[in-house]
C-alpha cells in the first residue's frame, strides 16, 4: 500500500501516525509537506492531528488554504482514501470535503481522555469494513474543538445515508478514565464519512492506542483493518 | 558615551534619550542600589548611558545574577559519573546509556502568572522548552509544580483555571505531552502563586550544543520571532517584591505563541543536524542582553551587534528596548562562517526570521550600534564576574515541637477523618487539571498523571525484540509545610520523596533539577529557609547519588510583607531499562499489600506537622517527620530489586496523609476492598484510640506500600535484606476497607470525594 | 485605510462560549442580561486608499478565508482615517 | 436593548493570530494589507431599556469578567433597537 501523511508546520501527530502505519505495513508512508504541489498517486492520505497553523482564526482554516489541498482534492476525486484525524478532521471540514463544523468543546476545556466509539455507518467504507455495526473500540481524544455541529437537515442526511462512522457511547468497560461525548457533539458524533465512504474524519486518535501499556491496542486493530481494506 | 548629535536627535528622539548619560536616580528606578551603581561606574571607567545601565540592571537583577543564592548554590553536589553537564548551561545533561543523554530543567514563571495567568504560564512552558532544545534535545515531556492560595477564594479559581489553560495551551499546541506534576493550595500563596514548569528532552550524547561563543569574527545570528516591546524589564520585575501598585507594570506582559515556538523548535533541531551551529543560546529573561553577554562571557570573547539589523515588530524601538525586550520564541546563534545561507534556507522553510546581526569579537566588550551610532560599549566581565554576590545574614528557625499524642483530643472518627482528608483539595485528585493536558501526544507516554508515583515516557526507538524499550521516569515534589517547620529536614524530605516516587514507578533515580521558591531573602529567617533547604537538599542528593544538574531560583515571593511557604521544588529524573516493568499505583484483586519500611512493632505514627494534625487542630504545627537517609536508600533499592525479580505489581509511597489514605488510593481505580490487618499492639484498641489514629495517619517517611501476587517470595527477599515490613492484607472485590472491630469504610464513597473535590470547586 | 470585519455566529448555531459567559455573569450577580453571543473582529490595514477597492478586496478575503460562511455571518466597516 | 463590547489587544501586545492570518492572506495573493489585528466581540441583550443603566452595567461586566484589562482594551456600543 502506498500511503502519505500530509504535514503542516504545526502538525504534531505526524510522527505518531507514521509509527503506527509502520507497525502494520513495511512500507513507510511518504511525508507530504504542506507546500508540496506534486506527489505520486497514493492509496491513502492521512491528515494527522496537531495545530496545523497554530489553530489561529479557526482550527484548520489556514491549513485548508495551503497549496497541498488541491492535490488532496485530486486524490479524493481519483477515488483515493483519505483519513483526517483530529486537526485533520477539522481541516477536512474547512476544505469542504466533509460537511458540518467543529466548534469549541461544550465545557470550553481542552479534554484529553479515553472514549468508547461505536461503529455506526451503513454505507460501505474501507475504514470500517472490517467491523460489525455496533462494535465498540476504545480510542483516546485530545482536543479543544471537537464539538461536531450541523444544522438538523444535515444531521438527518448523515444519519439517513448511514454516513456517521462512529458515535461516542458509554460502552461496557466504561470507567472514570473514559469520557462519554467529551465535547458535546450533536448526536454523539465522533466521526463522519463522505458519500462514497472513502473519506473519514474523526476526532479520536487511533494512532495513540497502539500499545498495550498505554491507551490499549484498539487503535492498532482499527488502523490494521483500514489498511487491509484499502489495499483490497 | 553621550551622543549629542543633531541628526540622531532628529531621526529618533527616544534613541537620543537612551544614549544620554545616566544618573543615580535612573539607576534606582531600574532597581539597582547606590553601591551597585557606583561599582558599575568604577568598573567601566565611565558614567554609563541609559542603555548601558539597563543592561547592567538586568544582569545584576536577582533573576539573572542569583546574587542572594549564588554563595549557597555553589555548595550543592553537582557531580557524578553519569553527569555530562551540571548547572551553568541552559539545562542539565546526564548520560542514560546507549549513546543517549537526558537534558532537563525546571523554571519558574511565578510573577508573570499572577499578573496574567494564561500568558504567564504559557510563556513559562515556552521558555523551559527553549532551554532544553537549545542544547540540541528534542523535548519529550513536560511537568509542572503549581502552588495556589486558598482553594475557596474566587481569585484562586481564576488563577488556577488560567494557569492550567496556559500550560495546556502551549504544551498541547507545540505537541509535547504534559505527563505529571503537583498542585498545592495554601493561604500563604494567596498573593504569590507559584508556576514552575519542567521540561525533559533527549539528545545524542555526542551532539550536545553549548552556549559559549567561539571564534572572533564568526557571525552572530538572530532567529525566531520579531522583537517587540514585550516584558521590558521582566527580569527586574521578577526580582522585586510585589506591592499593590505593581498592577501598573502590567503592559509588560509577554504573549506566548506556541505555533512559532513549534516552528523554532523544528527549525533549530533541523539546523543542528548540520554542522553549522557553533553555539546557541535562547533569549529568555533579559532577552538579547543576557543571551549575548552570557555567550560572550563564557567564551571569554566580546560581541558586536548592529541593532538596526534586529527584526522588530514595532516602530522606532530604541537600543534600550531592543536589548531588554523579552519577546518570546527567539534564539541567538553563532554559526560556522560560510554556513549562513544553508541555515537561512532552513529558517525560510519554517517561515521564521533569520538575520545576521553582528559578530564575535576578541575585545571582551559588548558593543552595540543603533542608527549608525554606538549605543553601548562596555566590558563584558563586570556584567558577569562583578555581578554582586551577597552573603546575606540568615537565621534558621526550626519548629522543634513534637506533638504529644496523649494531649490530642480526638473529635472525629477514622471515617470522618478520611472524608476530611479527601475533601482537602491538596489530597484530592488533580484530574480536573491533568485532563486539560495532552498527555499522550508523541506516542511514547507509558504512565502519566494519576497512574503512578512518577510519570514514565519511553525513549523513542529503543524498542527491540525482547523489550518495549527504555524509559525515563520523572516527578516533581516538595512538601512546603515541612520545609517551613524545618528547612533542612524539609529539603531532605523533598529529595527523598522524589526518589521514592521514581523508584515506586520501577525506575532508578538519577539526577535532580530544582526550583527554589522563597520570600524576601533580605529577611534573616527567609534567608535561613533558603540556606537550610539547600543544605538538606544537598545532603540527601549526595547520599542518594542524584546530583543537581540544573535549577532556578525565584525569590521575593511576598506581597505586602507576607511571604510564601518555602517551596524548594525537586524535579527528578530516573531510568527504567524495560518500560514493560513499570509500576503503577493500582492494585488488583488477590494482591497482598505490604508496607515496607515499617514493622509490626511500629504503632506510634508521626503526627506533628501532618495532615491529620491539621484536621484536628485547624492549623499545621510541630516538627516535620525526620528523614533517615539510610532507610530511604534501602527502600529504594529493595523496590527496584523486588521489581527486577518481577515480584510486585504496584507500588505507592506513603507521603501526605499517611498509611490509610495511601491504601485507599491503591484501591480506587478498580473499586476494590481490603480487610486490614492491625499490628498486635493495636488489635484491642477502640476506634478513638490515638495510637490507632497515628498508625493510620502518621506521616513517617521512608515507607512504600507494594502489591504482590507472590507474598512468600517477597517475604524471603525482604528478610534476606533485613527490610522492615508489615503485611496489610489481601485485596478483595468488596469495595470496603474493613478494619476489624473498628470500622468499615466504603471505598466508593471515598473515591467519589477524591475524584470530585477539585472538579466541584472549579465548575 | 482600515477595514473592520465583524464576524458573528449565524442564528441557531450553538455558541458554548456565549453560554458560558452568560452563566458566569449571572453567577456574578448580573441578571439583567438575557442573551450573550460572541463574535470576532478582524482589523485590516491597507495602504490602498480607494474605498471601493478596499471593500471589495476585504469581501473577497472574507469569502476565501476569514469567514466560515456555513456558520458565520459578517459585515465590513471601512474607516478612512485611522 | 443591546450592548456590543468590542475587545482588542492593547498597543504593542503581540497578536500571533493576526500575524498568522496576515501570512495566510499574503500566501493567498492578498498583498495589499500591511497589518492584521484580531479582536473579540461580545453581544449582550438586555431587557432593561435605560441606556445609561445598560452602559454602566456592561462597563462593570467588562471590568469584572469580559475583558482581560491587562492586555486588552474595550469599547461599548449601545444599540437601542435590535
Ligand atoms: N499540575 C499538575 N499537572 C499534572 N499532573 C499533576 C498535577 N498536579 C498533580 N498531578 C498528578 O497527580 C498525581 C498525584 O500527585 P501528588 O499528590 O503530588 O502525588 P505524590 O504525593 O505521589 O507525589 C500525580 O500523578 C501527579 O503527576
Ligand atoms: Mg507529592
Amino acid at each position: 500500500m502506498r500511503s502519505g501523511v500530509a504535514i503542516f508546520p504545526g502538525s504534531n501527530c505526524d510522527r505518531d501516525i507514521v509509527v503506527a502505519i509502520k507497525k502494520i505495513t513495511p512500507k513507510a508512508p511518504l511525508k507530504l509537506w504542506h507546500k508540496d504541489t506534486e506527489f505520486p498517486n497514493l492509496d491513502l492520505i492521512v491528515i494527522p492531528g496537531g495545530f496545523s497553523f497554530g489553530d489561529y482564526l479557526r482550527c484548520g482554516a489556514l491549513a485548508a488554504r495551503s497549496p497541498i489541498i488541491r492535490n488532496i482534492k485530486n486524490h479524493v476525486s481519483r477515488g483515493g482514501s483519505l483519513l483526517g484525524i483530529c486537526n485533520g478532521f477539522q481541516i477536512l471540514i474547512e476544505t469542504g470535503i466533509l460537511p458540518g463544523s467543529l466548534i469549541r468543546n461544550k465545557n470550553l476545556l481542552f479534554t484529553c481522555k479515553e472514549t468508547i466509539l461505536e461503529i455506526q455507518n451503513t454505507i460501505k467504507s474501507p475504514f470500517t469494513e472490517g467491523f460489525q455495526i455496533g462494535e465498540q473500540i476504545k480510542i483516546p481524544v485530545a482536543h479543544n474543538e471537537g464539538n461536531y455541529f450541523a444544522p438538523k437537515p444535515l444531521l438527518d442526511e448523515l444519519n439517513n445515508e448511514g454516513r456517521i462512522a462512529f458515535k461516542y457511547v458509554k460502552g461496557s468497560d466504561f470507567d472514570n478514565k473514559v469520557a462519554y461525548n467529551p465535547n458535546g457533539s450533536s448526536n454523539d458524533i465522533a466521526g463522519i464519512l463522505s458519500p462514497n465512504g472513502k473519506v473519514l474524519g474523526m476526532m479520536p486518535h487511533p494512532e495513540r492506542a497502539i500499545n498495550s501499556l498505554h491507551g490499549g491496542t484498539d487503535g492498532l486493530r482499527f488502523l490494521t483493518k483500514c489498511i487491509e481494506h484499502i489495499v483490497g | 558615551m553621550t551622543v549629542s548629535n543633531n541628526k540622531l536627535y532628529e531621526d529618533n528622539k527616544f534613541e537620543y534619550m537612551v544614549q544620554q548619560e545616566s544618573n543615580l536616580e535612573s539607576a534606582l528606578e531600574m532597581g539597582l542600589t547606590k553601591e551597585e551603581y557606583n561599582l558599575i561606574c568604577t568598573k567601566i571607567k565611565k558614567i554609563p548611558n541609559k542603555t548601558e545601565l539597563g543592561i547592567f540592571s538586568a544582569m545584576f537583577s536577582e533573576h539573572c545574577s542569583y546574587k542572594s543564592s549564588k554563595k549557597w548554590l555553589k555548595t550543592m553536589p553537582t557531580e557524578a559519573s553519569h553527569v555530562i553537564q551540571g548547572p551553568g548551561e541552559n539545562a542539565g545533561v546526564i548520560d542514560i546509556g546507549d549513546g543517549l543523554a537526558a537534558i532537563f530543567k525546571i523554571e519558574s514563571h511565578n510573577h508573570p502568572s499572577f499578573i496574567e495567568p494564561y500568558q504567564g504560564s504559557a510563556t513559562g512552558v515556552g521558555g523551559i522548552l527553549r532551554d532544553v532544545f537549545t542544547m540540541g534535545a528534542r523535548p519529550i515531556a513536560l511537568l509542572n509544580a503549581l502552588r495556589f492560595g486558598s482553594a475557596s477564594k474566587p481569585l484562586t479559581k481564576h488563577l488556577l483555571s488560567g494557569v492550567v489553560k496556559g500550560i495546556g495551551g502551549y504544551g498541547n499546541c507545540i505537541g509535547i505531552p504534559t505527563v505529571g506534576g503537583e498542585t498545592n493550595f495554601d493561604k500563604s500563596y494567596d498573593g504569590n502563586i507559584l508556576v514552575n514548569a519542567m521540561a525533559v528532552g533527549l539528545a545524542d550524547k555526542d551532539k550536545i550544543f553549548y552556549s559559549a561563543a567561539t571564534g572572533a569574527n564568526n557571525p552572530v545570528i538572530y532567529v525566531g520571532a520579531k522583537t517587540g516591546r514585550d516584558g521590558i524589564h521582566g527580569a527586574t520585575m521578577a526580582s522585586a517584591e510585589f506591592t499593590d501598585s505593581s498592577s501598573e507594570k502590567r503592559p509588560t506582559v509577554q504573549v506566548g505563541d506556541p505555533f512559532t515556538g513549534k516552528l523554532l523548535l523544528e527549525a533549530c533541531l533541523e539546523l543542528m543536524n548540520t554542522d553549522a551551529v557553533l553555539s546557541i543560546q535562547d533569549m529568555g529573561a533579559a532577552g538579547l542582553t543576557s543571551s549575548s553577554v552570557e555567550m560572550a562571557s563564557k567564551g571569554s570573547l566580546g560581541m558586536f551587534l548592529d541593532l538596526d539589523l534586529v527584526p522588530t515588530r514595532e516602530e522606532q524601538m530604541t537600543s534600550y528596548e531592543i536589548m531588554l525586550s523579552e519577546s518570546q520564541e527567539r534564539m541567538l546563534m553563532i554559526l560556522k562562517p560560510g554556513s549562513e545561507n544553508k541555515a537561512k534556507l532552513i529558517f525560510d522553510k519554517w517561515d521564521l526570521d533569520f538575520a545576521v546581526i553582528g559578530k564575535v569579537t576578541d575585545t571582551g566588550r559588548l558593543v552595540l550600534n543603533k542608527n549608525g551610532f554606538e549605543a553601548c560599549n562596555i566590558p563584558i566581565n563586570p556584567l558577569v564576574e562583578d555581578a554582586p554576590e551577597y552573603d546575606r545574614p540568615y537565621e534558621i528557625i526550626n519548629n522543634k515541637k513534637i506533638i504529644d499524642l496523649n494531649k490530642i483530643v480526638i473529635n472525629k472518627t477514622i471515617n470522618e477523618i478520611l472524608v476530611k482528608v479527601f475533601k482537602n483539595p491538596n489530597m484530592a485528585s488533580k484530574k480536573w487539571i491533568w485532563e486539560q493536558y495532552d498527555c499522550s501526544v508523541m506516542g511514547d507516554t507509558i504512565l502519566s498523571s494519576g497512574q503512578s508515583d512518577a510519570a514514565i515516557v519511553k525513549i523513542h526507538g529503543t524498542e527491540n525484540h525482547n523489550s518495549l524499550g527504555k524509559g525515563l521516569a520523572m516527578t516533581t515534589d516538595c512538601t512546603p509545610r515541612y520545609v517551613k517547620a524545618n528547612p533542612f529536614e524539609g529539603g531532605m524530605q523533598a529529595v527523598c520523596e522524589a526518589a521514592r516516587n521514581i523508584a515506586a514507578s520501577g525506575a532508578k533515580p538519577l539526577a535532580i533539577t530544582n526550583n527554589l521558591n522563597f520570600g524576601n531573602p533580605e529577611k534573616k529567617h527567609i534567608m535561613g529557609e533558603i540556606v537550610g533547604a539547600i543544605k538538606g537538599i544537598s545532603k540527601a542528593a549526595s547520599y542518594l547519588n542524584t546530583p543537581i544538574v540544573s535549577g532556578n531560583v525565584s525569590l521575593y515571593n511576598e506581597t505586602n510583607g507576607n511571604g510564601i511557604l518555602p517551596t524548594p521544588v525537586i524535579g527528578m529524573v530516573g531510568i527504567i531499562n524495560k518500560v514493560e516493568n513499570c509500576l503503577g499505583v493500582n492494585s488488583e484483586e488477590g494482591n497482598t499489600l505490604l508496607v515496607l519500611g515499617q514493622s509490626e512493632e511500629f504503632v506510634e505514627g508521626w503526627i506533628s506537622s501532618s495532615i491529620y494534625q491539621e484536621i484536628i487542630n485547624n492549623e499545621f504545627d510541630g516538627a516535620p517527620p525526620p528523614i533517615n537517609l539510610e532507610n530511604e536508600k534501602e527502600i529504594i533499592d529493595i523496590i527496584l530489586k523486588l521489581n527486577e525479580e518481577k515480584l510486585i505489581t504496584a507500588a505507592h509511597d506513603i507521603s501526605d496523609g499517611g498509611l490509610l489514605p495511601t491504601i485507599c488510593e491503591m484501591l480506587f481505580k478498580n473499586n476494590l476492598g481490603i480487610d486490614l490487618n492491625l499490628p498486635d499492639l493495636l488489635s484491642k484498641k477502640d476506634s478513638k484510640d490515638i495510637l490507632l489514629h497515628s498508625w493510620c495517619f502518621g506521616e513517617d517517611q521512608g515507607r512504600v506500600i507494594v502489591a504482590t501476587k507472590n507474598l512468600n517470595k517477597v517475604k524471603l527477599l525482604l528478610k534476606k535484606y533485613n527490610i522492615k515490613f508489615f503485611i496489610l492484607g489481601e485485596v478483595n472485590s468488596s469495595s470496603n476497607l474493613n478494619i476489624k472491630n473498628v470500622t468499615t469504610i466504603s471505598i466508593n464513597d471515598i473515591k467519589n470525594l477524591y475524584e470530585n473535590t477539585l472538579t466541584s470547586i472549579m465548575c | 485605510m482600515r477595514a473592520i470585519v465583524n464576524i458573528s455566529l449565524k442564528q441557531g448555531v450553538l455558541d458554548p462560549q456565549g453560554q458560558a459567559i452568560q452563566n458566569s455573569l449571572s453567577n456574578l450577580g448580573f441578571n439583567n442580561c438575557n442573551n450573550v453571543r460572541t463574535g470576532k473582529q478582524i482589523i485590516l490595514d491597507f495602504q490602498d486608499n480607494d474605498e471601493e477597492q478596499v471593500f471589495k478586496e476585504t469581501e473577497k478575503m472574507c469569502e476565501t478565508l476569514l469567514v466560515n460562511t456555513v456558520i458565520e455571518n459578517y459585515d465590513i466597516e471601512i474607516i478612512k482615517e485611522i
